[in-house]
């Protein structure tokens, strides 16, 4: 096994001295697999600011915040599973009804801080139950939270009757969900400072660096003496706090609450990080490029339903856009080589 | 060793949570039986504690079956209409004196009902009724009329427009459930008919979100020009809660437009009363689990039950939102 | 044991000529012509890296020579493995390449199940594998999953699936690394009686008894240059380890460094595991350790064990720094106490291959790098840049991602990463495998560096040349046991080797 | 013995309870087998319906379990297809268009076919990780049967033809139990007995090795997202036929029960390893459980809290996942033992 059966020598860097078509056509792939997001961001929204009227008016930007914000909290969050190589979680749809239906069914019985406090305690269990079944016992990801989505969904509606949950027209979570500091909703303000907070966590902490690292290479970062598991646990419980500021979000805003309120989530959530660029196999990617991702699909939603484009149509674009994004990182990939 | 350890462990953990649920279930089936219930009955809804109408619409069947010594046993197929055809062959396998039925797509009921039929098990339908030409394997309709409670909030619609050329928006429900399909078409077809000076600039789904509704509607405003909107139609009273919530965002008084929608629930009766929604069609979830029963029991008792009861479709404005009869449920 | 070299030679069956075959700048074969005769058995030795994988890959078809051609039976060979396949050459691979979860009897019959319209014959399939084992000799119950079989009968089931497609030539690539010496033997003996059916068998080893038991004639690699093609009988053993290691000597030139060894730092104590079967060991501060013998002896599978990165069934390892006595248990814990591993599998377990190198230095490091769990960029890239300066990175740019760099390069990388801890043990495996000379020079250095400042070091190596100019001391390893210790100066190639080869032979000349 | 040399390179299998030991590892669907069992144990003492109707619950495992054989191939060769729900759908819509029946049918299951090659094309020509791909056909085939249908359901042309298609065949057994059983039969055959189909194994065991022999594998990769494709659309013409309609909506619990089964019947998404008849076990457990919790009257909610925690117990106690959830304990026993040692 010591002889090597690959080339001794490889040198990986390819010698730039000649740039012939297909090598021209690697490096553009290569270039809109890396920055592809940022101008197709970019490039959209310059094309609905001048083709889609009303696109660039203030209710219209704080309409596509409100579109952005859930989904982003939770994909900013989710964003650390993914890049920790876990594939996605599920269970963010049962996370985000629980923490909504906790935030307004228990504070208008209990206040506010119980209801906050309760939603906590369960989105750490959430984090703790995912977590060790996927760190610990190097279960699948998705399967593991498929279970906990079919548990947690079925505790929700036993417990809470499926009733549908409001706030006093006059209360302080409505007040809360009405805050805003000039075109921008509290929501994306907290999206923002989430978004903030969890990049300086990714990039900056210790935690964030292994997270990245596993990843990259579990392995490589096993034998750099870390607790592989115990990360895998972090980047779960994460996700399920975002999740649960984003269940706060979406009672907030419209100061209901009710079961039912977060289907798709999941897959949204996670259509935003791939077409943002974060890779599903798990080491690259960030939390701006989950930002933008979820900023695109907003905005194009936003386009579709302003040129009144009905729901099939806009499925059919958000599935055909997740193919592009993955394929062009692929081909980049393969280019690459 | 270890394996059969493993699965001896397993096991015994399967078993522990079976029994517990089992137990559970049971309990369930001796409280119900305690009501010495004369009459099997199955009861394939397509909802249930899942969301806020089946959430009321329960506890009503339930307390109505008590009272007529019905023994109920409920499905919930989650409006997937394999999983309640696949529910409704338990409830004929499983011989019950009679089947309530709440089609989950009432276009796909006809070999349920069929089956029932050649069980001799009678059916009684709830709360949306199935294809006319199915009627005649069935024993009795109770509950809201879907596609009128669409025409009745048209005609309120068509009553404000007076007549004159009116733009509305309209926010749907869930994209192919189809309640959602017959209070649109309910909705659409009357103001064609009636008063074809309302036009229908832009329609999208609110999936009987707030939340949803709310943001649909203002891109909806910004996409039509808000002040090219003289009205809304939302296909409940949470949506058109988010319509109006959108209305206010961009600044517009939701007072001069016209706007309408169905339920009459503890959401929209407020705004009924405040006079920012104009009127609503009272949908009582309560009435509607409660006569489910009543017409099945009748039909048990061999009494002769009307083809089509029909929940009033109360129309509630600003004059009678006060009323008890129109109290809201949810 | 000789077979008799006067036998009547077959015809030529397949031949090489004027092969090259480079791998970047690097020449890994370099103008070899062999050729083999119906019924011969044809010895291939060489140290590691000498060429002689590359020259199988090969005429099995796998790798496209540079120059020159591999003729069958004449015909010159176009068209890649499946056509080589075709023309009769079955390759047991070194990898094995099997599937876990099929049966003995699929696995032999892997891509030639014999069907009618598509279906499987099984019945056929059977006798096919049962005749191929019965062939070579083994029992295998051939309807148990491969993945309930041992290693042994898995490397038997290889074979064998080489055997069913009634090749023409048979090439072995080190079959023996993972069998005991009594299924050595049996191998061996069944190679023979395959021979003397007629095929033609290249034989790929290690080890010098092997070859003198069963083969006809010797090719012996160097550097990729063929340097002598010999009858077995006009050689000896002897003749043969020198002839394979007899290099230009200026790199055991470099005197040998001064040691004065400390206390010892590192021990293990009985260390048992799969393929380790009862390793004691030190290290003393300042000491370098070489463990030297042939690959799949238990060397990596020990120094794994020991530092707890897989399981072992016993055995204790203690680390002693500044009198302080620590058991290790769990690798975690090793690498608390201060040891480093630099593992063999460079770009699956040393390195995350796309993150920059400065990533890859902070990963170990990362606690002094930060505060309270905050990283400090700035220090980061001060202390990867002053690590890279250490070790010699070129170019010497800490944010390219790691897996842009060259071999050596990314090994001074992994290097790199644990000198910030300032190791007290530092155990390497196979340090600069597929690494050029000039940065092999440079992590020689380094290592001599770590031990001078007082590192306990342990080296595994299967370059010879290496071991032996950087051991104080040389424990040889043998099937999971310490078969030989030598010191500093009585160790040279020749002796390890016969340590490492064990053979009879040797071990009586 | 027949070679002179006595070589014991066989595992020791002597003693009852080693062999039985032996035998019962190699089997896949050990789990499945203690959930059929608890579950048929259960069903008797307090829903002894579920037998004595049994031609429901072999419907009923039916639903749930078409589309979970057509899953397994593609998981034995260690992908996913998250889009089959949407197949589904699309296929029934895309019958119930066509006003003539059987060119109907023909153009579903020709729809499922070219899903489960496109499926293909996205994973083997482009190099997309199938879960990707999929999960983006997902959003797009849904939309698909919703623009293609108005998002209204679409009734059958020929009612009647649908009607007698949901009656029994013979004695109880209606056309759907008739299929499902040909498709198990078919595909249990296929992966057993076929060369196609038992290299699947190969492919997701080894694929390396599979590349080595000379399996044709991204061949094999197209004729499972193509069987995958082809069942799923056949589920949407048996849905269309015994529901005289489509509804483009339809679908919607079946991917998530599919998974499970395959999952509890011992199917590893690493691929290479589980069976057809692992995926039955796995279908007949959940369907037993599902009927028997409808007819003791156990609301879908609870149901649902049930199937999420067998399949919770059935992922982690995957053989692999219980020695790595040992190997932490031993580590962390022993890190303690470690620092206390000094």
């Amino acid at each position: 096994m010591t002889e090597t059966a690959t080339p001794r020598e490889t040198p990986t860097r390819q010698a730039p001295s000649e740039t012939g078509p297909s090598q021209r056509r690697a490096a553009l792939l290569q270039w809109i697999a890396e920055r592809g997001i940022f101008v197709f961001t970019a490039l959209l929204i310059v094309f609905a600011a001048i083709f889609v009227d009303g696109f660039a008016s203030t209710v219209n930007i704080t309409d596509v915040f409100h579109r952005a914000a859930p989904i982003g909290i939770v994909a900013v969050g989710m964003t650390f599973v993914v890049i920790s190589g876990n594939y996605l979680d599920l269970s963010v749809v049962a996370q985000v009804a629980t923490s909504a239906v906790i935030f307004i069914g228990v504070s208008n019985l209990y206040g506010i801080p119980l209801a906050v406090g309760l939603a906590v305690l369960v989105a750490l269990l959430y984090g703790a139950v995912n977590g060790v079944a996927v760190g610990y016992f190097k279960a699948n990801a998705v399967i593991v939270t498929l279970a906990t989505t079919y548990v947690g969904l079925g505790l929700l509606r036993w417990l809470s009757g499926g009733s549908i949950f409001f706030g006093p027209p006059d209360g302080p979570i409505r007040a809360m969900g009405q805050i805003r500091i000039g075109p921008l909703p509290l929501s994306m303000i907290v999206l923002i400072v989430m978004a903030l907070v969890l990049a300086f966590v990714l990039n900056r902490t210790t935690f964030g660096f292994m997270v990245r690292c596993v990843g990259s290479n579990k392995e490589a970062t096993r034998l750099a003496g870390v607790s592989t598991p115990r990360v895998v646990l972090g980047a779960f419980v994460i996700t399920a706090l975002a999740a649960m500021i984003a269940g706060f979000v979406l009672a907030a805003f419209s100061n209901t609450a009710v079961s039912t309120m977060s289907s798709g989530f999941e897959f949204r959530a996670l259509a935003a990080i791939i077409i943002g660029g974060t890779s599903v196999f798990g080491g690259r990617g960030s939390i701006l490029r989950t930002l933008l991702g979820v900023v695109f699909v907003s905005v194009l939603t936003n386009i579709l339903v302003l040129s009144n484009i009905s729901f099939g149509w806009q499925q059919i674009a958000i599935g055909a856009l997740i193919a592009a994004a993955v394929s062009v990182d692929a081909l980049a990939r393969r280019a690459a080589q | 060793m270890r394996n059969i350890r493993i699965m001896t462990g397993a096991a015994s953990l399967i078993a522990i949570g079976l029994v517990s649920a089992c137990s559970s279930s049971s309990g369930s089936e001796e409280s119900s039986s305690d009501a010495s219930g004369e009459y099997e009955v199955y009861a394939l809804l397509p909802q249930g504690t899942d969301q806020p109408y089946g959430t009321t619409y329960l506890p009503a069947m339930e307390e109505e079956a008590a009272k007529n010594g019905i023994n109920l046993t409920i499905t919930n197929s989650q409006y997937d209409a394999d999983r309640q055809a696949s529910d409704c062959r338990v409830a004929v396998a499983a011989r019950p004196d009679l089947i309530i039925l709440w089609p989950a797509v009432g276009d796909t009921v006809r070999p349920c009902l069929a089956a029932a039929q050649a069980a001799d098990i009678p059916v009684t339908v709830t709360n949306s009724d199935v294809n006319p030409g199915d009627k005649d394997l069935t024993a009795g309709y109770s509950g809201p009329d879907t596609y009128g409670q669409g025409a009745a909030s048209a005609e309120i619609m068509c009553e404000l427009a007076e007549g004159n050329p009116t733009n509305i928006l309209m926010v749907n429900g869930l994209t192919g459930n189809s309640t959602a399909i017959n209070r649109r078409d309910g909705f659409v077809e009357t103001i064609e008919a009636e008063c074809p000076n309302v036009e229908i600039l832009a329609e999208q789904p609110g999936n009987w979100n707030k939340d949803d509704s709310q943001t649909v509607t203002s891109e909806m405003l910004t996409s039509v020009g808000a002040e090219n909107v003289d009205g809304i139609f939302a296909a409940d009273d949470t949506m058109v809660a988010g319509a109006i919530d959108a209305l206010r965002a961009q600044g517009i008084d939701p007072q001069p437009l016209l706007i309408t929608s169905i339920g009459n629930t503890e959401l929209g009766n407020p705004l009924v009363k405040s006079g920012d929604l104009d009127g609503t069609i009272f949908q009582s979830s309560s009435w509607d689990g409660q006569n489910a029963v009543l017409v099945a029991s009748q039909v048990l008792a061999g009494e002769t039950v009307e083809e089509d009861l029909f929940m009033p479709s109360v129309k509630v404005t600003q004059e009678n939102a006060d009323d008890p009869e129109v109290a809201p449920e949810w | 044991m000789n077979r008799s070299t006067s036998e009547p030679a077959g015809p030529v069956v397949i031949e090489a000529e004027s092969i090259v075959k480079r791998f970047g700048g690097a020449v890994a074969v370099n103008d070899v012509s062999i050729s083999v005769r119906a019924g011969e058995i044809y010895g291939l030795v060489g140290e590691n890296g000498a060429g002689k994988s590359t020259l199988m890959r090969i005429l099995a078809g796998i790798l496209r020579p540079d120059e020159g051609e591999v003729r069958v039976e004449g015909k010159a060979l176009h068209g890649g493995a499946k056509a080589a396949l075709e023309a009769g050459i079955a390759l047991v691979h070194q990898e094995l390449s099997l599937v876990p979860e099929m049966t003995g009897a699929e696995n032999i019959m892997l891509g030639s199940f014999p069907t009618t319209a598509g279906f499987i014959r099984s019945a056929d399939m059977k006798k096919i594998a049962a005749d191929a084992i019965e062939e070579i000799g083994v029992q295998i119950d051939l309807d148990e999953p491969i993945v309930r079989l041992s290693v042994a009968l898995r490397q038997f089931v290889e074979i064998a699936r080489a055997v069913a497609r009634k090749p023409k030539v048979l090439i072995l690539d080190e079959p023996t690394a993972t069998l005991t010496p009594a299924e050595t033997d049996h191998l061996l003996a069944m190679l023979q009686r395959l021979a003397a059916k007629g095929l033609s068998i290249v034989y790929i080893s290690h080890r010098i008894p092997e070859i003198f038991s069963i083969c006809d004639r010797v090719a012996v690699l160097r550097d990729g240059n063929l340097i002598e093609m010999m009858d077995i009988g006009e050689t000896t053993p002897d003749d043969l380890v020198d002839k394979m290691v007899g290099r230009d000597l200026k790199l055991d030139l470099q005197i040998h460094r001064e040691s004065n060894p400390g206390d010892v730092v590192f021990s293990a104590r009985g260390i048992h595991a799969p393929g380790v079967d009862g390793i004691d060991l030190d290290v003393r501060a300042g000491e370098i350790v070489g463990l030297g013998g042939l690959v799949g002896a238990g060397r990596t599978e020990f120094v794994r064990a020991a530092l707890g990165v897989d399981p072992k069934t016993a055995g204790t390892v203690t680390v002693t720094t500044d009198g302080r006595s620590t058991k290790i248990a769990t690798y975690r814990a090793a690498v608390r106490n201060g040891v480093a591993y630099i593992p063999e599998e460079r770009r699956t377990d040393g390195l995350a291959l796309n993150m920059s190198v400065a990533d890859n230095i902070a990963l170990p490091n990362r606690a002094r790098l930060s505060t309270g769990s905050v990283l400090k960029p700035k220090m980061i890239a001060e202390f990867a840049t002053n690590l890279a300066d250490s070790v010699g990175l070129r170019p010497p740019d800490i944010r390219r991602d790691a897996g842009e760099y060259s071999g050596g390069n990314q090994q001074k990388v992994v290097i790199a990463k644990w000198l910030g801890r300032e190791p007290r043990v530092i155990v390497l495996d196979e340090p600069t495998r597929g690494v050029d000379v000039g940065a092999k020079t440079e992590i020689h250095r380094l290592i001599r560096d770590l031990a001078d400042r007082g590192a306990a070091v342990l080296v595994v190596s299967s370059d010879l040349p290496e071991l032996l100019d950087l051991s104080d001391v040389v424990h040889v390893i043998r099937d999971g046991r310490i078969a030989g210790t030598l010191s500093g100066a009585e160790a040279d190639e020749k002796s390890v080797m016969t340590l490492a080869a064990g053979g009879r032979l040797v071990e009586a000349s | 013995m027949t070679t002179s040399q006595t070589m014991s390179l066989g595992e020791a299998t002597t003693g009852f309870s080693a062999r039985l030991r032996a035998a019962l590892g190699r089997r896949t669907e050990w789990r499945a087998i203690i959930l059929l069992v608890l579950v048929v144990v259960g069903a008797l003492i307090f829903a002894p319906t579920v037998f004595t109707a049994y031609q429901v619950t072999l419907g009923f495992v039916a639903l749930i379990g078409l589309i979970a054989l057509g899953l397994t191939a593609v998981i034995l060769m260690g992908e996913l297809d998250l889009s089959v729900a949407s197949t589904l759908a699309v296929s029934g819509v895309v019958m119930a268009m066509v006003p003539n029946i059987f060119l109907g049918v023909t153009l579903a299951l020709l729809t499922g076919l070219v899903i489960g090659a496109v499926n293909a094309f996205f994973v083997v020509k482009v190099g997309i990780n199938s879960f990707i791909a999929t999960l983006g056909m997902l959003f797009a085939l849904r939309g698909l049967a919703f623009v293609l249908s108005d998002a209204e359901p679409v009734p059958l042309t020929d009612i009647e033809a649908g009607i007698s298609f949901g009656m029994p065949l013979i004695g109880p057994i209606t056309p759907r139990i008739v299929l499902f059983v040909l498709v198990f039969i078919a595909l249990h055959v296929f992966v057993t007995r076929v060369r196609a189909g038992r290299e699947f194994y190969a492919v997701g065991g080894n694929r390396q090795a599979a590349y080595d022999a000379g399996i044709p594998v991204s061949r094999r990769l197209f004729t499972g997202f193509m069987i995958s494709g082809f069942v799923a659309a056949l589920a949407g013409v048996i849905n269309t036929l015994e529901l005289i309609a489509a509804d483009p909506t339809a679908g919607s619990t079946a991917l998530l029960a599919s998974f499970a089964a395959a999952i509890i019947g011992g199917v590893a998404l690493t691929g290479g390893r589980g069976s057809i008849v692992g995926t039955l076990l796995g279908a007949l457990s959940l369907g037993i459980l599902g009927v028997g919790l409808t007819l003791a009257g156990v609301q879908v909610d609870i149901q649902q809290i049930f199937i999420g925690s067998v399949l919770f117990i059935a992922v982690i106690t995957d053989p692999a996942s219980l020695r790595a959830a040992a190997g932490s304990v031993v580590t962390f026993l022993q890190s303690r033992k470690s620092q206390t040692a000094v």
